[in-house]
């Protein structure tokens, strides 16, 4: 098992002439059997810190610790370190069987204990019936199974999966993810997921590290980065259907304390100590981020709303996807989206009253984006 | 009058992939056909689009039969699933293609490219090359070129289900607000069933070789002709379970095969399933109507049971907790906010009253 | 295998590759000092390493013949030729293939194009002889040369332009049609433009090996038409070879060929590494 | 879907051509370089055939009186000592040169891959290697025929400087001779191999690499394990190829010793090629053509059968 820390990391790529800094200062901390997921676009530099973890990718500054111990210059092998990838890389000219054993022989263990280790391993993968045949032969998702047991037979302290669902069929992948969120129960290995799909990262992971541009935004559990997004961009990128954004100015503090879309009547209400927070920062723009899920239908006695406001919009389009709904909206020109429940039967043009609570409004400063309220 | 109309249309290579289809776009209507891929959908657009000749049957649009007129000849436009941008080109040049086939004069190209690409919002792209832009942008000049042809039909294969969710949202919305793909009928193609239920006036499910439901996007997903259907639609896919019918009369009970799962009919399915005097069914109840109560809750209406996790994953817009409930693993969706441990104890509440019944065997509706 | 002999390895194929660079390097060296030695240093009993004084005007002597620049131009007219007319026939050839494989007789026929380079050029060489003579435009030809090395040159051609038409993708022909354009509009605007570099390094190829040809335009021409290749051996002093002349002129004639690798050599690298793996 | 139940349509349905070529297209696609083909290859070598099983020469080819005299070129041919001989020194030439140049270019290409990281260095070290591959067969032969001269040739002296040899060696005497072209035609040709496996080895996909990394393995392991196996088809590639020109080589050796010293350096491709062109024994050219062209297409055809197996078994083919 192995802790893995990180401290002060960086990337530099030199390419004649210019540098790209493809990793600042990252600091992060992976617990032992811990299962973490480094989420951002594309771009973001998680694919550089996976590569720098793995030993793939040398280390311009600050140092990487396993279990304490600096591993900066050991190879893949030395700091035992598994990986799946993202195009399966399985050896071409290998049979499956040959693909799993491959790691042990390059260990030296002998050929009886690594076929028996490589057919239970087959077992728990459920790959058994096709350890005969070549990689070409089979399909996305049995490949990626046998990605994962290659790495997984070397009983590795941390296993890697570099954006390993990417190119998995959408129905396929339910499955995919129930498999490895039991094989990291199974197995309690300490696990690192990159992706770029924040269904996947937070159907997985114990805590998400959020990266974009090359800098790390956040890392929390699910919980924290939905309710305690710590700016706009991980707001943004957290959260299906995706969250809307209004800018505000700060209308009035005190007890009850108003938000105002600019030059328009739409406002907001929040708690009052969110408003103190607000005056004491001392703004006056701020951006409003409000979930789609959080903006429910103000149906005649629906619950009494806890501290919230009520917000009145026309309906624009009404998406029915079978589970729910999810209806855009147009309130003083601005337009934005709520969802609802799959009965929900509003047309074009009809005007609804949308109920909020103030501790599902987020508050972020116009010009930092960081959260304020 | 530009219908899209398909009568008997066949197609085969080393099995039958379109047996008899029959379809009837009318003018103006967002027809969807949805299914897994591989069932032949590209097929059935690449016949009406002339890439693939047909082993049988007509097409015809408007009263024009062009099931033997070349592509170039067909007044038809198709994105295709990769977009097929021409990597040479610049985006003007691609969206203007179609103009430039036609012999367009200069002004008139400029002036009507423009205008399109202005309304895609991807004016500022023009002069760009397509490996130079985004995957939206792309999708977008795609679109830019067939909206330019204004032809009698559109024919669009998978245009965004390759797209990060967010920008999927965007370019939903694009196809909901679009008039020009409402002036003409389009047949639009997907495996994503949510796509499907949002944008088509009308839906097609797509199997066995033709299209085994066509209806709207709530017939399709309240009232599932058969169990392909409805598995086919719904993410997590439906809970189907094999079971029996016990008792008489009003007083039918559910009871699936030697677990303890079960549940009372409800008095309007009973009586249909009584007449029938079907003993052996597959019963569909779809996640969203598996709802897992919170302590001291209760749920009128509902058939309350106990169970325990399985597994619980947070997916997207809701979580997903499979439970095994005597037995039987049942799939609920719960709002993000809920967590549950391994093995621990739920009281799931069925809405018994939209569960589907299907044979056992053919898996019709026996309801319908 | 520790990090020293696994180190060890790579420094003996290094110097593995140093030997073979100096074995290849020599002779190119050689010939060069050689053009512009006197014709007396070039018979020395102890060849000399450095020329002791440097002839340029050995390169003025070979070119103020007038039949010897002409000799360049005629393998000039002819490798451009024949290279034209391989790509022509190549492209149509590959074209078909590659889109139509059942119709235009598959892979066997390709394949029995490319076996035919296996015949031993003699079994080529006598009969067009005789049927040459017979045409009107006779063995020394032009024309006969770009001819004839369309045995070697338009298979390979064929071969190489299958293998980049298939990967150009079909989509965009598609995606043409459905624009409008009539499959001879579409080949010309979308797949054309796709497959020049693939284009290229065959021309390059072919090119190179129609103007390095020896034996048949041993045979064949002669009198109105001198290739170089036939040239360079002709260089002698009664029995005595005239090396220096020859290296000189080889240095010239080789400079064509050198120069269109070094410029073109990605294509030819991506094209070979694409035919090879594709082929 | 059983067959059983398959509609009937699709049981009677017939091939139709496609909507967007007529179906005479392809064929006429194909038409023009087929007819050329027909033309420079096929007629010369019914030509062939025919003249094979006549007693043709010159005089007779003139005057159009040659006859029919079956097998007998043939039985001429293999009964000659000169074509048996002319055999070995084929096999002799299959095997230090074809062989040599496919083995030594493959080492060559995987140093230039594996071994030069700095991109820039190799591209220049690949330029300068493919060089003699730019070079015609007649400066090839005129400069290695002055390079070996054996009285004041720069191999010789050079060889003699290194101490290598004390005595100047008689490099075109008999039984040696071959061995000059052999030499010259591996300097020409190597480069031929080396540019096709580095192409190959250029195409492998770089992470099933990086995968060997993280599983530990290195050097030569990689190279055995993963790399050659992966090559195989290329390196099979290159070397028929190479076997393919090797039956038809003639240039260097009209060039540099015109088979001689007493037909010691002769290939059957040269005898042929003599015989036809400058005896004008057209029949028994032609006959030698043919077995030429039988044995390479044996060998061709068994070699293939092999690597199908060797790649069926690894999943490729």
């Amino acid at each position: 098992m192995a802790r893995i820390r990180l401290s002060q990391v960086n990337k530099i790529y030199r390419s004649r002439g210019h540098a790209v800094h493809a990793v600042k200062d990252l600091d992060l901390t992976v617990e032992d059997g811990e299962f973490v997921a480094i989420l951002g676009p594309s771009g973001c530099g998680k694919t550089s810190t996976l590569r720098m973890i793995v030993g793939l990718e040398e280390i311009s500054s600050g140092d990487v610790f396993f279990d304490d111990q600096r591993v900066n210059d050991m190879d893949p092998q030395a700091r035992n370190v598994a990986m799946a990838f993202e195009t399966y890389a399985l050896y071409p000219n290998f049979t499956i069987e040959e693909n799993l054993s491959f790691p042990l022989e390059v260990r030296g263990v002998p050929a009886a204990e690594r076929r028996k280790k490589v057919h239970n391993l087959a077992a728990l993968l459920r790959i058994e019936d096709i350890l005969g045949q070549k990689p070409a032969a089979l399909s996305g998702g049995q490949q990626q199974r046998v990605s994962l047991g290659r790495a997984l037979i070397r009983d590795p302290a941390v296993f890697i999966l570099d954006e390993v669902m990417s190119h998995i069929d959408a129905h396929l992948k339910f499955q995919m993810l129930f498999e490895l969120k039991r094989i990291h129960q199974e197995l309690g290995k300490t696990m690192i997921y990159v992706t770029h799909d924040q269904v996947e990262a937070l159907a997985l992971a114990d805590r998400v590290a959020v990266m974009s541009n090359a800098t790390l935004q956040q890392v929390g559990t699910r919980n924290q980065l939905y309710h305690e997004p710590v700016n706009v961009f991980v707001a943004d990128f957290i959260g299906e259907p995706p969250t809307n954004f209004f800018p505000v100015e700060l209308d009035s503090a005190g007890d009850q304390p108003l938000l105002r879309a600019k030059n328009t009547a739409l406002t907001f209400s929040v708690a009052a100590e969110q408003g103190r927070r607000l005056a004491a920062s001392g703004r006056r723009d701020f951006v409003v981020g409000l979930r789609p899920q959080n903006l429910h239908l103000d149906m005649p006695g629906g619950a009494d709303a806890s501290v919230g406001g009520v917000l009145t919009a026309e309906v624009a389009i009404n998406e029915y996807v079978g589970e729910r709904t999810i209806l855009t909206l147009v309130a003083d020109g601005h337009r934005f989206r709520a969802q609802a429940h799959a009965e929900t039967a509003l047309g074009r043009g009809e005007q609804v009253r949308l109920r909020y609570a103030s501790a599902d409004v987020m508050v972020f400063d116009a010009q930092t984006e960081a959260l304020v309220a | 009058m530009a219908r899209l109309q398909i009568e008997g249309l066949c197609k085969g290579w080393d099995f039958p992939v379109i047996d008899r289809l029959d379809l009837t776009v009318e003018e103006g209507e967002f027809f969807i056909v949805v299914g897994p891929s591989g069932i032949g959908k590209t097929t059935l657009l690449r016949l009406i689009a002339g890439l693939e000749t047909a082993d049988a049957g007509r097409i015809a649009i408007g009263d024009q039969d062009i099931t033997t007129l070349p592509p170039y000849k067909r007044p038809v436009a198709m994105t295709f699933e990769s977009y097929a941008l021409y990597p040479h080109l610049s985006v003007f040049e691609n969206i203007a293609s179609p103009l430039r086939a036609r012999r367009l004069d200069k002004a008139a190209i400029r002036q009507v490219v423009t205008e399109v690409a202005k309304l895609l919002r991807i004016e500022t792209l023009l002069d760009r090359r397509p490996g130079e832009i985004s995957g939206g942008q792309k999708q977008r000049t795609a679109l830019g070129r067939t909206l330019v042809a204004e032809p009698q039909v559109f024919l669009l294969d998978e245009p965004i289900s390759h797209l990060d969710a967010k920008i999927r949202h965007e370019l939903r919305l694009q196809f909901h607000s679009l008039e020009e793909l409402r002036r003409v009928a389009t047949l639009y193609v997907t495996h994503d069933y949510a796509e499907a239920l949002s944008l088509g006036d009308r839906i097609g499910v797509m199997g066995h070789g033709g299209l085994v439901q066509i209806g709207t996007a709530r017939d399709v997903f309240m009232r599932p002709r058969s169990l392909f259907v409805a598995q086919h639609l719904g993410q997590p896919a439906i809970n189907a379970v094999t079971a029996h019918l016990t008792g008489e009369g009003a007083a039918l009970h559910v009871r699936a095969g030697n677990s303890s799962f079960g549940f009372p009919v409800v008095a309007a399915h009973a009586a249909a399933l009584g007449r029938g005097g079907y003993r052996q069914v597959t019963v569909g109840i779809r996640p969203q109507h598996v709802k897992v109560l919170r302590n001291g809750e209760d749920a009128p209406g509902h058939h309350v049971i106990d169970g325990h996790v399985e597994i619980y994953e947070a997916l997207g817009a809701n979580g997903v907790l499979v439970a095994d409930a005597g037995g039987v693993n049942l799939t609920a969706l719960t709002s993000l906010e809920r967590d549950f441990a391994h093995r621990q104890p739920v009281r799931l509440a069925l809405q018994t009253d939209a569960v589907f019944y299907f044979h056992a065997d053919s898996g019709d509706n026996l309801l319908l | 295998m520790s990090e020293q002999s696994a180190r060890l390895v790579r420094t003996l194929l290094l110097i593995f590759l140093g030997l073979w660079l100096i074995l290849t390097l020599f002779p190119l060296y050689w010939q060069f000092i050689t053009a512009f030695k006197s014709a007396a240093e070039t018979n020395r009993t102890i060849p000399t390493f450095w020329p002791e004084v440097w002839h340029f005007e050995n390169l003025a002597a070979i070119f103020a013949e007038p039949s010897n620049f002409g000799a360049l131009v005629d393998s000039f007219i002819i490798a451009t030729g024949n290279t034209v007319a391989s790509l022509v026939l190549g492209s149509l050839a590959g074209y078909a293939f590659a889109r139509f494989p059942r119709q235009a007789g598959g892979e066997n026929l390709a394949f029995w194009i490319l076996s035919n380079r296996m015949f031993p050029p003699v079994a080529v060489l006598v009969p067009m002889f005789f049927l040459f003579d017979a045409m009107p435009w006779g063995t020394d030809s032009y024309l006969s040369l770009i001819i004839l090395y369309l045995v070697f040159n338009m298979p390979l051609a064929t071969w190489l332009m299958m293998v980049f038409f298939r990967d150009a993708p079909r989509e965009l022909e598609e995606a043409a049609y459905l624009d409008g354009y009539t499959p001879l509009r579409a080949f010309v605007k979308v797949t054309l433009p796709l497959v020049l570099p693939g284009m290229i390094s065959v021309a390059m190829l072919c090119w190179i090996f129609a103007w390095n040809e020896y034996l048949f335009a041993n045979l064949f021409v002669g009198t109105q038409v001198r290739t170089f290749t036939i040239v360079i051996p002709t260089f002698t002093h009664g029995s005595q070879s005239l090396w220096n002349l020859q290296m000189a002129f080889s240095m010239v004639a080789m400079l064509p060929p050198v120069a269109l690798f070094i410029l073109l050599r990605r294509y030819m690298v991506r094209g070979l590494s694409l035919g090879v793996v594709k082929g | 879907m059983s067959v059983a139940e398959m509609p009937d349509w699709f049981v009677h349905k017939k091939l139709r051509g496609n909507l967007i070529v007529a179906r005479w297209v392809p064929a006429a696609l194909v038409g023009l370089p087929v007819l050329v083909l027909f033309a420079i290859v096929v007629y010369p070598t019914v030509w062939m055939f025919y003249h094979a099983f006549q007693d043709t020469n010159m005089m007779r080819l003139f005057q159009g009186n040659w006859s029919f005299v079956g097998w007998d070129n043939f039985a001429a041919v293999l009964s000659s000592g000169r074509f048996g001989d002319s055999v070995l020194h084929l096999m002799q030439y299959l095997l230090f040169g074809c062989v040599l140049q496919v083995i030594l270019g493959t080492i060559l290409a995987l140093t230039l891959y594996e071994v030069v990281r700095k991109e820039w260095l190799r591209v220049i070290l690949l330029i300068v290697m493919v060089l003699p591959m730019m070079l015609p067969p007649s400066i090839v032969g005129v400069l290695w025929k002055f390079l070996l001269t054996p009285s004041n040739g720069a191999v010789n002296q050079a060889l003699l400087n290194l101490g290598l040899i004390d005595a100047h060696v008689e490099w075109f005497n008999a039984g040696v001779s071959l061995w000059a072209i052999i030499i010259a035609d591996v300097w020409n040709w190597t480069a031929l191999p080396l540019l096709i496996v580095y192409s190959g080895r250029v195409s492998l996909p770089p992470a099933v690499y990086e995968a060997a990394r993280v599983d530990g393995a290195k050097g030569w392991l990689v190279m055995r394990r993963i790399t050659l196996p992966m090559l195989k088809e290329v390196i099979a590639i290159a070397f028929i190829v190479r076997f393919m020109d090797a039956f038809k080589f003639v240039d260097l050796v009209y060039v540099m010793t015109s088979g001689g010293p007493a037909q010691t350096s002769e290939l059957p491709a040269y005898i042929a090629f003599q015989r036809g062109i400058r005896e004008f024994a057209i029949g028994e050219a032609a006959a030698y053509a043919i077995i030429i062209f039988a044995i390479s297409a044996v060998l061709i055809v068994l070699f293939l059968k092999y690597l199908k197996k060797v790649l069926k078994a690894q999943g490729f083919a």
